[in-house]
């Protein structure tokens, strides 16, 4: 695996990390199968690895953008689970306050800028993020993530050509699991995603994505590097997403095959094999990796059970935060 | 007669319209094989092939104008937007482009397009995927915007949209999708520019667009029981809009109400009430009211979305008030 | 009291702006060395230098984004559009994006920028330079839309929209850059949603927006001469709208012509007519009648451009219909 | 020059067209500078071999897409001075009825399918223009011009993405005359403007666009191999414009200096290079070339003439053509 220097304590916690975001999903996938969620949601079940190992190079400073499948990103850099099983609900607890479900989730006090529902919409705003970086002088990151699918977004050019002009601390991750929606990437893609970024000058890396420390690895560096000015930097995960493109995708036959599935769940989980790799190193006994997976699934449970119980939003909040409030004291002249 | 659900009398209209004209074609994210999201194009590409239903990139500037040019040069598409709120991304080829290129070539060039798209909240799709954009359309001037309030009218209006030689746009309701209703197996078209009049009324006038028409027959049926008389009209298209058939009936009534998904504040509702306070007003025994969605964003949770819509309550509420006269005390 | 053009007074709000809050800048095409082809920001990249007057590639959905973006994280971008016409091609990020934020994040994120752009036609840039697009954005919940009609209202209202911490649009007329108009040199900023009574009148209220301010005045000077008194009103901001002056004055003078030069339909003179109509119905002695820009995408030649828009004497035309009942036969 | 064969003919009706191009603007300058037209105009004087080359390469039933910069790539496909310079006036007799103006300037009938004043803005239909000859097996090519300003537009990389996946007769040709405006192409454009074709898997070719052979040539080995489905491809053309960015745009030294302008314009002209090779070549004398020259600019003089006395479209037309009209019989179940 990854060459850079981890301790046990960072190893345990991408481990517990990536769990917290299958345990989410499964909750979040039963919700849905039981009637008790409100709408869709997309899993992001099998890609584990690729918000956990680019997550944990990131500090509470740095931000992120995520998508429409975004529980993952939002589990990784450090969400709660009660706050977002509220928000799937619709309830006030939520950490849009239930305004902004599954597809807006954020836990924005850890620099998530937001799911978005909008295929590539959040390209612009993670770019943004990295200008006023640069502009104020801070050395934070900024990461935005993004599906195959979402090259075809004319936005992910525009927004590369400047960050790459202006030398921007931003790290385009684009999560390559094969689909978009019910289309192969190959059909959707042409070219090389790649080139696309190293044509406007940005270097780009195309790595395994279930691979939780080559992506810790290889993001420590970038990170790093973005963090002097060497950026923008663009990486290619390939990946996988173990459900069909939303919950309610089942029968996914006429797009993609059960064998195919298999390969993907039974010799490439980033889970199982980060696992197995923890206990050929000594790191941690099954029995230990067992214990971190149920104390996680229990607490998932009694999230989900909170937020069953919890309050929806009153009917006063409907026009409440249209508008963000301006304090009147600085529309004064001498403000 | 038969009754079909809005999906399949949509996927009928487009069908035959492409056994009728070769030039016809589909494009956009996912409506071969997968038959879009909703599944309202089942099986055309297996009857037409995948040249002529074309699954796209997630492009939707890029396939829109794509659909422009087809159009300029004698093809006509018909481009399958999977969310109305994805109009945003496409507004410049629709609007700088699609809508201005006869006026601006002198009337050289046409854009025989259908842009379908749909509208409708309550489905708990939050902010981005709810929105009822019509109002955006109707503003520019060169496209038509026909908004289907029933499986019959889904399917009349798609087929004379994609006979029109100019750029129309159909917003279908999401919720609608498997709402039945009796369609016949003869051929038919409907016109755009005349408005339906689904009941008849004395009393007040409930006009309803696309959902809302159901909001406004439910809302008829509730003032029935107490002896009020509301006639329904269903404008059909909003460009061009039969204000004739709007006027007559407000004048008849002297009350009336506009109902419509869109945002209320310079919204749809706003031009069809000034149209009628503009040409009825000496008619009128109180304002035209309008009932638009809140202004609001669309909020996700079930608890807050349900009450940015109009309902058949709040619809017969008002009507009491109007025909109560309440309203002066508002004035 | 000296006179600064709008031009100058755009530039010095921005420039006092930037001088008091350094997370200000200004991101857009060709803003800085050439500041603009307006000539607008002319000055400012040498007191601010090229990390706060960032010019961009023509990109501007891309550029739009990027200020969304710094705008979430703690800066305060003014974003320059060089054209109205070209918010067709940002409203994704606009519209989806920094109209939305702050409601779908429960209130914890907030998008504070300021695009400034212009709309208005007769300057014979054919259709696709000649747009007045705000009704489009005001239609949109989470947008404010400021409409300055002079210089003095430009720059206290550019102040007012950088400090407020909302996406704020401001479309300045395109007509006006040269326009000269009395301007302090002490600070000054103007309140969003409080309308200007420039002229008070007690036979007819007429309410215009931007460059139609002029418009109204001139035709009240017309009517003046015949004896009619005009009450003229700009709103300044249409979101939010200071709909109780509107309402007072139409209760006042019981008539109301609105004029705008978007264009007429689903524009937003619909929406004031409809609110006065609305809520002083009773007090109303004719329709309020509304007169926008024509339905039509704005044509070249001189010849036809020019009765495009509405005029001092087709108003005052109105006006006079309006006062002697003679709408009355309209209806 | 160029290894492709050609007649004196068609040497001489390249020569010809290139020259009526910049009579044409000459006179539009005039027009402008004198006050007798109306709004402004981007001139595009010192491009013309690339208009030429190109369009010369292209039956009347190719179709191209232009730009605000319209003007030549309308006479290089074939158009009439008297309408345009009609439609320059806002004139009736037009070819858009006086309605377009300079930048919707284009003679329809040539397969022009317009100028466009959004930058980029004709990039997907161009695109579908192509798609359309594919579906419907003509074997017409559609060129798409655009400037190396409108490489920055997102519209760009979609529709390339798509031409590519489905093989497209669609040529995109960029106009690098290397500024956006009042900016240079180098502040605004990272990376390699053709890389950013290639890797989208199609084939690009940059060259000199002030030597009209070698456009000419290389144009029409593309047109013949995308009318057999080897397409898209993509060509940077090197140039300058000889104005301003409009004609309003007179001091522009904070831009661009006067050397660099005299460069291109003594040393690099298409028009004066071609003649010489005229010469050179024997296919005709200087005094031919200057009777050509005398002849053309006596056609544009009267066709200006004629254009500013002709008639403006009447009142009546304001609200003509705001719709196509459609046959009734078309609406009809039985159609
Ligand atoms: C602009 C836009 N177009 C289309 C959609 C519908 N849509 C949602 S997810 C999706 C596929 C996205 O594919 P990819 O980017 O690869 O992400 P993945 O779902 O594979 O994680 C599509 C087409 C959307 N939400 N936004
Ligand atoms: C979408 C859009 N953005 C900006 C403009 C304003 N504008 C007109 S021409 C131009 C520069 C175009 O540069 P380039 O594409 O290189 O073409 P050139 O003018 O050099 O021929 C700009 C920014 C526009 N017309 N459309
Ligand atoms: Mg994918
Ligand atoms: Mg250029």
């Amino acid at each position: 695996m990854a060459d850079t220097k981890h301790n046990s304590e960072d190893y345990l916690r991408m481990y517990s990390q990536m769990v917290r975001i299958r345990a989410f999903e499964d909750n979040a996938n039963q919700l849905y199968l039981s009637a008790k969620m409100p709408g869709l949601t997309h899993m992001y079940s099998g890609e584990e690895a690729v918000a956990v190992g680019i997550c944990e190079a990131l500090t509470d400073n740095d931000r992120i953008t995520s998508t429409h499948r975004g529980h993952g990103h939002c589990v990784a850099k450090g969400a709660d689970f009660k706050a977002m099983f509220c928000e799937l609900l619709g309830k006030e607890e939520g950490y849009c306050r239930g305004k902004g479900g599954s597809m807006h989730i954020a836990d924005q006090s850890h620099g998530n800028l937001g799911a978005n529902a909008i295929v590539g919409g959040s390209m612009g705003i993670a770019t943004g993020s990295a200008l006023r970086a640069k502009m104020q002088g801070s050395d934070d990151v900024t990461v935005c993530f993004f599906g195959d699918g979402a090259t075809a977004q004319g936005l992910l050019y525009e927004v590369m050509n400047m960050a790459a002009l202006w030398s921007l601390p931003v790290i385009y991750a684009c999560e390559n699991n094969g689909y978009s929606e019910y289309t192969k990437t190959e059909e959707i893609a042409a070219g090389s995603i790649t080139a696309r970024a190293e044509a406007f000058g940005i270097e780009a890396h195309s790595i395994d994505g279930q691979d939780v420390l080559a992506v810790n690895d290889l993001t420590q560096k970038l990170v790093a590097r973005a963090r002097k000015g060497e950026g923008p930097f663009f990486i290619e995960l390939k990946t996988y997403r173990y459900h069909g493109h939303h919950v309610g995708d089942i029968n996914r036959a006429y797009y993609r095959d059960k064998e195919e599935e298999a390969i993907w769940k039974e010799g490439r989980d980033p889970i199982i094999n980060f696992g197995k790799w923890l206990e050929g190193e000594g790191v941690a006994s099954p029995e230990e990796l067992k214990a971190i997976e149920d104390e996680i699934r229990a607490e998932a449970k009694a999230a989900v059970e909170y937020a069953l119980e919890a309050a929806y939003p009153d009917a006063s909040e409907v026009d409440m935060h249209v508008y963000a409030a301006t304090d009147p004291a600085t529309l004064r002249p001498d403000a | 007669m038969r009754e079909i659900t809005l999906s399949k009398a949509v996927n009928e209209a487009l069908a035959e319209e492409m056994r009728r004209d070769e030039t016809v074609f589909i494009i956009g994210e996912d409506v071969a094989e997968a038959g879009t999201p909703f599944k309202v194009l089942s099986g055309l590409v297996e009857e037409f092939g995948t040249a002529r239903v074309i699954d796209t990139p997630i492009a939707e500037p890029g396939f829109m104008g794509l659909a422009v040019g087809a159009a300029m040069t004698g093809a006509r598409p018909v481009v399958d937007l999977m969310f109305g709120d994805f109009i945003f991304l496409i507004m410049d080829q629709l609007c700088n482009q699609a809508a201005k290129t006869h006026y601006m070539s002198g009337g050289k060039l046409n854009v025989p397009l259908v842009l379908r798209t749909n509208l409708g909240a309550t489905r708990r799709s939050a902010a981005q995927h709810s929105q009822s954009l019509h109002a955006l359309v109707a503003h520019i001037p060169g496209l038509k915007v026909a908004l289907p309030s029933s499986a019959y009218e889904a399917k009349g209006l798609m087929k004379t949209a994609i006979r029109d030689n100019n750029p129309v746009v159909i917003f279908e309701d999401k919720l609608m999708y498997n709402d039945k209703a009796p369609v016949p197996e003869e051929e038919y078209l409907i016109p755009f520019g005349e408005a339906n009049i689904l009941r008849e009324g004395k009393d007040i006038t409930l006009i309803g667009t696309s959902s809302m028409v159901q909001v406004c027959e439910r809302a008829a049926e509730l003032l029935e029981a107490e002896g009020i008389s509301a006639e329904v009209i269903d404008p059909r298209t909003i460009v061009p809009l039969d204000e004739e058939t709007l006027l007559a009936s407000a004048r008849k009534t002297a009350r009336v109400i506009v109902v419509d998904e869109g945002h209320q504040s310079f919204g749809v509702t706003s031009e069809i009430a000034s149209r009628i306070n503009e040409k009825a007003f000496y008619h009128l025994d109180a304002p035209v009211m309008r009932m638009g969605a809140m202004d609001v964003p669309v909020p996700f949770s079930p608890a807050l979305e349900d009450l940015t819509v109009p309902t058949p309550e709040g619809v017969a509420d008002m009507a009491r008030k109007l025909v109560a006269g309440e309203m002066i005390h508002a004035a």
